[in-house]
């Protein structure tokens, strides 16, 4: 067991975080960034596209880099900490990996190329208005066979559906079980109306109406499994994401506490506060480890190893990142005070950030209860496989 | 010790009932319900209704509107209008500048500004915090240098919540900046379409337009404009912050979002048993808040603030947060859709819901501090 | 609506307080008196007796004094402050309140005037081993009808079991339901052995080997309600002395962080420390309005308003003084630090008591499961009947 | 990023496990099960067991029993003796005084100590706390004053767990009065059968006997048994407590706690909802813990105490509180019977419920409290 990055890791970090810092050198650049349409800087995503990064996880053969999740992480990590709307985890983690996990050769290479190169944005379609988070499809349907498939339905919220290129769809299979399917952005049958979501980013509602569509794979068994394990990753991707913007709020409230004048003292001779930014590095660091674990923990599974269980992993550091992202985020606002209640400061966006990201894939009271329903099927839970 | 209302209490309760749910223009109150953002008309509407009814500053002396209730009939009044979801009277005026006049200024002042302020007809705001003076509000650097019949005011006030809408402000101002912190502060009035006076908006982490700064410039004041001595604007500053032992905590409307986020929630309540808990536990913890308003109401009569006020704001905007945390929650992946339009497939409430929790976050920063309401509880109370 | 005592119940409280002083003046002298048989003072049982407490809540022509549940209440707190183990709570409220709804005119009579003067202790025989908290007698078994009645099985804890004269003992009848009986504690067939509970109490198990019993009341018909309508009563009045032994817990915290010196200066200098124990003060208060609210609907429902649900009520008080009782009693013991694990100095031992109340008739989390099975069948909870 | 064991640490691992499991007498791991009190032969027959096979002190140096593991194996050993019931090596002389000895001890000193220490052949105690200088240590107030070839030690300490079987104290002493309180501290090495020496009970408020005082008069210490240098023992104090990275939270036993708790609630762990979650969180929090405990391990290279050693002890003890007050709640009303006998018809782990719950709250407050614990994360950790 080992918790440290290699060296080609922690160049990949530095690579993105400079990237990144080019784009994002203060927090007015980002604020005026999802101010404008599409909601993030085009040339820094080429610009990661160029580095890689957008093909990071798929397949040599499907145009990517070959790498794992704990890469995919260490990028998440870097954009969570100056909370860079640029849509990796939608698109390339999420859209992107269920075309990796279910397409044809062909599908993969066609698109994920696209993607990787920076060319084509992908959009997941799967929450359905009036449901909750699940892998399985219900009221988008899909009609069809083989290569003439057309859905009805309507999906919402989808994240950068408005703008991206293709969509990929779940919806229900005539003979029951959910499949999953490329729509082209500008497809007839589509009616895409987007808007801004809390923390600056960008989603659509989706109305599909006879929309022409393309089933990912060969057949028409049920994909839920697969959507489940893609969301699976993508959930502990998220952790880091939300892992690089807790550590930022809690760097900016001890600077803050550190600065900031009060009755003529720095707030930080005060110990109810002093105390409470312990508590918060204290959070942090607890999710910091099971994020990290379960990065470890996918990539086992990714190579094969039996006991690794990443759903379990994922619903463990998913729980652990909603309660800490709650807890460090409310707390970075509480200390800060007024400021932190403006827009224009930044920990107050950090904290919509991270509520964004707790409600976009399942949040800690629905893995809470998973885990819940599990709890007599072990006697104790051991990270060592 | 009694848990029934009198006769004549329950019949007050219920005539309150009748005349918020009857009285208030339903359009108005289906706002508060969705939690959307209320109009400058919609408040006026609604508070020139209710003073019309002798209903918008009851707690004021009788001779300017008030009814000379009992804090348990106030408490009764301000439960139910959050219950029918009426706007409340605009706190600026009923709570906070209409009882400093009608209590240290002038019957010249009284009579110009009181029968307005109950009204609506002057909407106040307030300018106390500044940018380096929020808790440590006694810091304050806005000045007042007086010229001939005026003062001249030059400085910047922050968090001026709706100040966008302002005619009147009522300001602490330096006016002595030799004396130590407290001393030499005074309560001015100034007419916000004076020459000098500018209002900046501060956009919220909702989005929302809510506060303001208000810059000052050689603002020009006419003398008469001071509230009570010179040098003792700190006194009236004190009387008007602890002045409100009803309605510290917004027991009501935290109430009535919970029971709205059961209604959202529906099947749901039943299959999940760790959210009927979470809800079961919230109504638990709101109950005891109600209760001990009632209690704190009830020992109220000496005139005094009751230092448990402080249990009340501290516990109040820990709860109404909790219930705004479960509703984003509650609308779960749609809780992300906050900006969709009224097209959108999904409901309105969760569109509203993680802006309304984002917002709330405010609840336990502005009007005191918890962190200023535990070292009341710690000093005052506890002796610490 | 009214919080307010009236004179002749302050007058009570300051009798009581006035009498408890007499013998609890110090904790040592509590201390002292728990090390001994039979874990009470009997010279205090006799005083209280005298004063008419231990008939307080039973009509006048049981022998009592016809006070209403707010007395019993203010009693208790009483009681709690100096943490005395007189066994009012089990042998008064439970016990006695078991007769007194259940037994005969004679029964009543005889049972209820002895205890009034002091001259018999019952002990509430309500828990079996390996159950929960339960109106319904299941493994102690009555055999019998009319005035010939055996119990057959075991009853542990059995609060002062050991030396109570009379026994209350619930037992499954011969038809089904639970019926309640009396057993001589001298009687054959009962094998008792007592012990002391961590807060000094007294508790045993009792074993009935075909003992003889007299059923409480005139037939057979369940009285499983009725038992869970006196354990709400009890639950009420237990919440009292809950929140007398709190309210000394934080005196005796504020009063140590004044005193008490640290790096040269007070505790109370520290803001981090003072803060917890402001939070200590909303937790003891948020948890008293419940637990005075609570016995006015007792008081409401004893004089028959139809709207008032004492069961409701003796839950919401019961959460929320297990929520503030944990609450403050951890905290009084964190804030002293280590002087507070000495059996010598009293806070220790109020949290002990605490945690025993807490867990005499069902804590916290059993609470929470009823109200949380019965959220859906109302909008708001108004306290207002 | 690596998740599995190496094959040689699985080995490791396995190695470990049958050997506790099978080697330690089942009766003295029945009672750590248990969570009843382990007897003064019960934890030395085990600390010789582990010593004659080279498992007592692998963390001190390799010349006096040491075995230069990695710190993850060191992990692995710590985990694997809780989880498999087996009393630690006594904590004062394995990783306390053993490690000072071997540290700034002399030749003669660390010959005549450390085997035995290693060995429970002696049984330290630590004197440090006394009664005015617990959290703050350093304004301690026990005397050695030089005379001749002795020194004369006068004063209490409190709080020695164990005392009551100490064969050896090792103490902080003030040896010059006149400096500031750090300075003029020592460390020295007390036979506790020396005259003047006496220990007095102290009881505890879970009823037990775990904690001492020990009185000094005029107890007379030859000039040898002091540590290190005159006035430094500060220095070995700080070495001492900052000294242990692995182990510093009881994670193995934290879990096997839990996990026993799950067995007790049979079949309403599966009935009640509340109850699964409620173990469920705890479970989580206790991997996230297991897991920063091997990530601190892993930084600990450079030898000196990692920072993030006080996240673990501050969480630690959170959680092993946590779970005894969970246990306390599935004793029921059977946990008031913790004076019954063994004869009770109740089960022995629901009449050790309480004492357990409240003997635990010390956890929080010996050994660095958790306001200790803040303060060290606020200050060296973040900067503040």
């Amino acid at each position: 067991m080992d918790f440290t990055h290699d060296d080609e890791q922690k160049a990949l970090a530095e690579a993105v975080r400079g990237l990144l810092a080019r784009t994002y050198g203060s927090y007015e650049d980002r604020r005026r960034t999802v101010k404008d349409e599409p909601g993030y800087d085009e040339k820094l995503w080429t610009g990661l596209a160029e580095m890689g990064v957008l093909g990071l996880p798929f397949s040599e053969a499907d145009g990517g880099m070959g790498a794992g999740p704990i890469e995919s992480a260490l990028v998440a990590e870097e954009l969570g900490r100056v909370i860079a709307p640029e849509p990796f985890l939608t698109s390339v983690v999420l859209a992107g990996g269920l075309v990796a996990a279910l397409g044809t050769d062909a599908q993969r290479a066609e698109t994920l190329g696209a993607l990787s190169e920076g060319e084509l944005l992908l959009a997941p379609a799967l929450a359905e208005p009036g449901r909750g988070w699940t892998a399985e499809a219900r009221d988008v349907v899909a009609t069809g066979s083989g290569d003439a498939w057309t859905l009805e339905g309507v999906k919402e919220p989808v994240p950068h559906g408005a703008t991206a290129g293709r969509l990929v769809v779940t919806a229900a299979l005539p003979d029951g079980g959910t499949g999953v399917f490329l729509v082209e952005g500008d497809a007839d049958g589509v009616t895409r109306t987007g808007y801004a979501t809390h923390d600056g980013g960008r989603a659509a509602q989706v109305r599909l109406s006879g929309a022409s569509a393309t089933l990912l794979g060969d057949g028409t068994t049920d994909a839920a499994a697969a959507v489940a394990r893609v969301v699976d990753e993508t959930r502990v991707v998220a952790c880091h994401q939300a892992l690089g913007a807790m550590t930022v709020a809690l760097e900016s409230t001890t600077e803050y506490l550190r600065s900031r004048k009060q009755f003529g003292v720095p707030l930080a001779t005060f110990q109810a506060l002093t105390f409470r930014a312990a508590d918060m590095y204290v959070s942090l660091e607890l999710a910091r480890s099971l994020a990290q674990w379960a990065a470890m923990v996918l990539g086992a599974a990714s190579t094969g190893s039996a006991d690794a269980d990443p759903a379990d992993a994922a619903r463990r550091a998913a729980l652990g990142t909603s309660r800490a992202a709650r807890h460090v985020g409310q707390e970075a606002i509480q200390l800060h005070g007024g400021i932190a209640m403006t827009a224009e400061y930044h920990v107050g966006n950090y904290v919509s950030h991270l509520t964004a990201l707790d409600h976009l894939l399942g949040d800690g009271h629905h893995h809470l209860r998973a885990l819940a329903a599990d709890v007599g099927g072990h006697a104790e839970v051991d990270p060592l496989p | 010790m009694q848990l029934e209302l009198s006769e004549q209490d329950a019949a007050f309760r219920a005539e309150m009932r009748e005349f918020f749910t009857t009285k208030i223009p339903q359009e108005i109150r289906d706002v508060v319900a969705s939690r959307g953002e209320l109009s400058k008309d919609d408040i006026v509407t609604s508070q020139r209704i209710l003073n019309a009814e002798g209903l918008a500053v009851p707690h004021w002396p009788a001779e300017w509107g008030g009814r000379d209730w009992t804090p348990l009939r106030r408490h009764i009044w301000h439960e139910e209008m959050q219950r029918a979801c009426v706007p409340l009277p605009l706190a600026f005026n009923a709570s906070m500048v209409g009882p400093v006049i009608a209590q240290f200024g002038t019957q010249e002042q009284k009579e110009r500004f009181l029968p307005a302020t109950a009204n609506l007809d002057i909407w106040w705001s307030q300018g106390f915090s500044e940018p380096d003076a929020g808790s440590d509000l006694a810091s304050l650097r806005t000045t007042a240098v007086r010229d001939g019949d005026d003062w001249i005011v030059n400085g910047q006030k922050t968090w001026t919540t709706l100040g966008q809408h302002g005619d009147w402000i009522f300001m602490l101002v330096r006016t002595d900046p030799e004396a130590k912190k407290q001393r030499g502060i005074s309560f001015l009035l100034i007419d916000m379409t004076s020459p000098g006076v500018e209002v900046r908006p501060i956009e919220l982490i909702d989005g929302g337009h809510e506060v303001n700064e208000v810059w000052f410039s050689d603002v020009r004041v006419p003398a008469e404009n001071l509230v009570g001595e010179e040098n003792h604007g700190w006194d009236y500053a004190k009387f008007l912050l602890g002045n409100e032992r009803v309605g510290v905590a917004p027991v009501g409307a935290t109430k009535r979002v919970l029971a709205q986020a059961k209604e959202w929630a529906g099947d749901t309540l039943a299959d999940d048993p760790l959210l009927a808990a979470r809800v079961a536990e919230l109504e638990n913890e709101l109950l005891a808040l109600e209760l001990t308003a009632l209690r704190v109401v009830a020992h109220s009569a000496d005139g005094k603030p009751h230092p448990a006020s402080s249990v009340l704001k501290l516990k109040g905007t820990e709860l109404q947060q909790a219930v705004s945390e479960l509703v984003v929650d509650l609308a779960g992946p749609a809780s992300l859709a906050s900006g969709a339009g009224d097209d959108s497939t999904l409901p309105q409430w969760t569109r509203r819901a993680t802006p309304a929790y984002l917002n709330l976050r405010k609840a336990s920063i502005y009007g005191g501090s918890n962190e200023i309401q535990r070292q009341i509880i710690a000093r005052t109370i506890l002796g610490l």
